[in-house]
């Protein structure tokens, strides 16, 4: 890959990655018996949440990282310059909302003003090796931009194919 | 300098050593205790203590009694005595907490223990024959937030207790009923069950939980690591004064004293590091113990991984194992071999499964009387040349 | 005959605040007496000068971290984001390397609080101060931004 | 299979087979069967009073009376002569063939029957295009409800033709990609500039139809056809009207191909997503204890 232009921002994004997902596992002090991802209890305490890191690259695409002692939540806001862009990315974001179990980390329903988030627990950091879990998310950000792009491409090629195969039959 | 031992891929939550060090009772993240007898460079499982029935959040083994206290995440402890059959018996302990218990620690003349718990208190236990089992006296203002870590004095009444709202505070844990009034200490004279003596917050820029705390060997410093990356001594001999050290790492999980003036910490980065103070009282970081192939600074490789990727275009990467022994994060530190004054090894456990005894004597003598970059190097070349 | 309480307001009360073992956010305002924040015309002067090391050293040693006044946050944000998008990306490994290690996370309190509002153009050049603030400052600068309650 | 295609396919093989039957003597079995084609046609291929000889093609139109007013019937007859019949009951069109006398152009009667629907569609073009071509101006243009809730305006002035079709998106997003298809039908012009001028307009109607009844709504698009008189002359205007009258299903079909398109893609992304994600997983490998006392023993390197 050249030197692509999402590479300082991507790099940026896994640095606070490394910082943001040292989590332990950290039973519920509100409620008995539970153990809860502290950056989802809304009433939690705030001495259990860290502060909201935003990263982003331009006005569109920003990143919001909020990480507390046993859980982390990672927010993308993915570019979308116009309603096409929002009609294939609201596809591709509902089609992978729906497959969150398969996902693990993969939240059911993004934070507000927000594309995609995932929710990752100390359960996550303890089976998954962290180096490959923040190269993967890491990866699929870099995945999902190139591939919405390119699908933005495809459908363009496709409609101008049928618009001249129609029109040439029209001489 | 390192002896490895993988029990498994699941992660160790804590262990702990019995006296002579060939027993080691360790928790693999659920809610039994394995027992662990060494047989030379293997480890035979001898017993399984399963009376918890939630996640076991730590262990205590107290050498001269030979008793080993567990609590869990399900409120509860017991105190394991070992029968004349060789089986372990629990023994009953009435906590009184309504949240999980997050720590426990066997007081030095192991008369009593204490349990840190979420339910923001600490439960201070001791044995009441008549109905043969363990009472409890919480010690609760000024609280606020889960108990992370306790560690008790020489003097087997002063407590510190590290907290998640950022605080460290040291507690007189005196129980009148089983002990007398000890000569008062450095830390303050009050020693009523409860009473505070001494508080410090874990940064002046007020954040980052504070993630394991230990009284030196002479019971008069403090040490603990915070969220902050951050590695931190309070002397009670010179007014409370606190050196506190940000470091660049992934921040410490856990640390503990191994010599007068020296301290291990270990934690996210996977990599035990010594810290030492000097004579002005200064911390500073002395040796990396994990040396084995150390090719960059600590911290994940996955930043040289993906440039690697970036570079070669190599799609799937290798198999990203970490240099460092440890391939993930460790959450238990205990000393191996020698006291707090002077210990000459220390064990690690952590969420990758591993059980690594460092061996502290080829770093620290050598590294008193010789400036640190010599004897790295004379290390490397002995190493390498046996490398792969 | 029992008398029907209609209102169901008593059940809405959240009993948890009244419990004062709870962590509170106040009682940590006495650390220090917060400082009032750089002062615009000395940095402003010194940026005139040529000499943005200094001016970024200035805005950062009194960053306003612990006040509760968000006024003087606000100003002393923009005043450290003038400064370092003044600063050529050429000149930013100097001027990082001139910092010593609080001031690194000071500098990357501030990158963070930057990237919340991005105008055109200040993204790019943030990340390039976000990179070279982490060379020397590693991944526990980070930390601190995470885990201080002071924040910029 | 880009162009759809606009003859009935299965009615074309039924035939096809009851007439190659016929001709190798074998013995007719009876048939009853319906078909459905685009816009809610319906045909209904069976025996006449169980006559297993006499195989009778109806078709079925909602909107054949609207054709009706524009001469639909003429042309019919124009176009099927003997081969029209008593019309079945629900149905709008019938046509008989007889398998005892095969006529010797057989082939070309099944092709012809399997362009019923187009050849009831061509009616009101070819009036139109007959008005354009004669210079008579003012008169109404032709209302068609070709589905429910969807209508086609076909109009004539003196140097033209022009046919709109109001059609309903059913989901928002079709719209966004429906919006993509037309700006490259209006781009369609690049490609060769006799083609006719195309245009859309979302939400409301064209302007030819500002003051009429025409539906106005979130989700309606509007695609009007500007024929010249190269496209509707005698000799183009067949093919034209061939084109015109299946836009609106061509318009269709290429979105759902899109979405399907989207779907088969993300569907491939996401698995290798998981896969990747499951690497990361440490497989439990049979991680030996390897003892690794490092001054004096030489370090193991698990592999």
């Amino acid at each position: 890959m050249a030197a692509n232009p999402l590479q300082p921002y991507l790099n940026a994004i896994r640095r606070t990655l490394e910082a943001a997902l040292c989590i332990r596992n950290f039973p519920s002090e509100d409620v008995e018996r539970h153990n809860k991802p502290e950056i989802e209890v809304q009433d939690s305490t705030n001495n259990l949440i860290g502060k909201p890191l935003i990263i982003s690259r331009s006005p569109l695409e920003r990143t919001l990282i909020e990480s507390s002692i046993n859980s982390v939540r990672i927010s993308v806001k993915i570019k979308q310059v116009d309603d096409v862009d929002a009609v294939i990315t609201k596809m591709y974001m509902r089609f992978l909302t729906q497959r969150a179990d398969q996902f693990r980390i993969l939240r059911r329903k993004p934070i507000e003003g927000y594309t995609i988030s995932f929710l990752i627990t100390s359960i996550h950091c303890e089976e998954m090796i962290l180096s490959k879990l923040i190269d993967w998310i890491i990866q699929f950000m870099y995945d999902i931009d190139k591939e919405l792009s390119d699908m933005k491409i495809t459908l363009s090629k496709r409609a101008r194919v049928v618009a001249e195969e129609y029109m040439k039959q029209l001489l | 300098m390192a002896e490895r031992h993988s029990f498994g891929v699941n992660p160790i939550t804590c262990h702990a050593w019995n006296r002579d060090r060939t027993q080691v009772a360790l928790s693999p993240n659920n809610h039994e205790v394995h027992i662990y007898q060494r047989a030379d460079n293997d480890w035979k499982l001898v017993d399984v203590l399963n009376q918890h029935d939630l996640r076991v959040t730590g262990i205590d083994w107290a050498p001269k009694t030979n008793r080993i206290v567990t609590c869990a995440v399900d409120r509860n402890a017991y105190v394991w005595t070992q029968g004349d059959d060789g089986k372990w018996k629990p023994t009953l302990v009435l906590l009184r907490i309504n949240r999980a218990a997050t720590c426990v620690k066997w007081s030095p003349l192991e008369n009593k223990f204490a349990v840190g718990s979420g339910a923001r208190l600490i439960s201070v236990c001791y044995f009441e024959s008549e109905n043969d089992w363990w009472v409890s006296k919480h010690i609760k203002k000024p609280i606020h937030s889960t108990i992370t870590s306790i560690d008790w004095h020489p003097n087997n009444v002063l407590l510190v207790a590290g907290s998640a709202d950022f605080k460290v505070r040291v507690f007189s844990a005196f129980i009148k009923d089983i002990e007398e009034m000890p000569q008062p200490s450095p830390w303050g004279m009050k020693m009523s069950l409860g009473q505070l003596l001494a508080e410090f917050p874990n940064s002046s820029g007020g954040g980052g939980w504070v993630h394991s705390v230990a009284f030196s060997g002479d019971g008069n410093r403090v040490c603990w690591v915070g969220h902050d990356s951050s590695v931190s001594v309070a002397d009670a001999t010179s007014q409370m004064a606190v050196s506190k050290l940000r470091t660049e790492f992934l921040p410490f999980l856990s640390c503990v004293w191994v010599g007068p003036s020296s301290l291990v910490a270990a934690g996210h980065s996977c990599c035990p590091m010594l810290y030492s103070i000097n004579e002005s009282g200064q911390l500073y970081l002395n040796c990396k113990l994990d040396v084995s192939q150390k090719k960059e600074a600590g911290g994940l490789s996955a930043m040289r991984k993906f440039q690697s990727l970036d570079r070669q275009a190599r799609i799937e990467t290798s198999d990203t194992t970490l240099e460092t022994v440890h391939q993930n994060a460790i959450t238990c530190l205990c000393l191996y071999k020698g006291g707090k004054g002077s210990a000459s090894s220390v064990s690690t456990s952590g969420l990758d499964g591993q059980l690594v005894i460092w061996d502290l004597q080829v770093v620290v003598i050598v590294v008193v009387q010789v400036p640190l970059i010599f004897v790295t190097v004379s290390l490397l070349p002995t190493y390498t040349s046996y490398a792969k | 005959m029992a008398k029907n309480t209609s209102s169901s307001a008593f059940r809405k009360i959240d009993v948890d605040q009244y419990n004062e073992d709870n962590y509170r956010e106040e009682e940590q305002a006495e650390l220090q007496s917060a400082p009032v924040g750089p002062d615009e015309a000395e940095i402003t002067a010194l940026m005139n000068q040529g000499r943005h090391i200094d001016a970024l050293k200035t805005v950062l040693r009194n960053a306003p971290l612990g006040s509760k006044n968000q006024q003087i946050k606000d100003n002393a944000l923009n005043l450290t984001l003038r400064v370092l998008l003044a600063i050529k990306a050429s000149q930013i490994e100097e001027a990082v390397g001139a910092l010593d290690r609080d001031l690194v996370d000071v500098l990357m309190k501030y990158v963070y609080r930057g990237f919340e509002s991005p105008s055109e153009g200040s993204s790019g050049h943030l990340l390039l101060w976000h990179e070279k603030a982490y060379v020397v400052g590693g991944v526990g600068s980070i930390m601190r931004v995470l885990s201080d309650t002071k924040r910029a | 299979m880009i162009l759809l295609e606009i003859n009935n396919r299965i009615v074309e093989e039924t035939l096809t087979l009851k007439f190659k039957n016929a001709l190798a003597g074998h013995k007719p079995e009876s048939i009853d069967i319906t078909i459905a084609d685009f816009d809610g046609v319906l045909f209904h291929i069976s025996n006449v009073g169980g006559d297993k000889t006499k195989v009778r093609t109806s078709i079925s139109l909602k909107f054949y009376k609207e054709l009706q007013e524009h001469g639909a019937d003429e042309l019919l007859k124009k176009e099927y002569g003997s081969l029209l019949t008593q019309v079945e009951d629900g149905y709008n069109v019938s046509v008989l063939i007889d398998l005892e006398n095969v006529p010797q152009n057989w082939e070309e009667i099944v092709k012809k029957i399997g362009l019923l629907k187009r050849n009831c569609f061509a009616s009101v073009f070819e009036k139109y295009f007959d008005f354009q071509e004669r210079g008579e101006e003012g008169h109404k243009r032709a209302v068609i409800n070709y589905r429910n809730d969807e209508t086609m305006y076909v109009e004539a002035k003196a140097d033209r033709v022009t046919v709109v079709f109001s059609t309903i998106f059913k989901d928002e997003d079709d719209i966004v990609i429906g919006k993509v298809f037309m700006q490259e039908f209006k781009e369609g012009r690049r490609a060769s500039h006799t083609a006719p001028q195309v245009l859309f307009s979302h939400r409301e109607p064209p302007l030819e139809l500002q003051n009429t009844d025409a539906r106005v709504g979130e989700n309606i698009g509007y695609i009007t056809f500007v024929l010249f008189p190269r496209h509707t002359n005698r000799t183009t205007r067949d093919n034209t009207i061939n084109l015109i009258h299946i836009f609106r299903d061509y318009l269709h079909y290429h979105i759902k191909c899109s979405k399907a398109y989207i779907h088969s893609r993300m569907r491939a992304k996401t698995s290798d997503f998981l896969k990747v994600l499951n690497r990361a997983r440490p497989e439990p490998k049979n991680v030996e204890k390897k003892t690794i006392t490092l001054v004096y023993v030489v370090f193991f390197h698990q592999t």
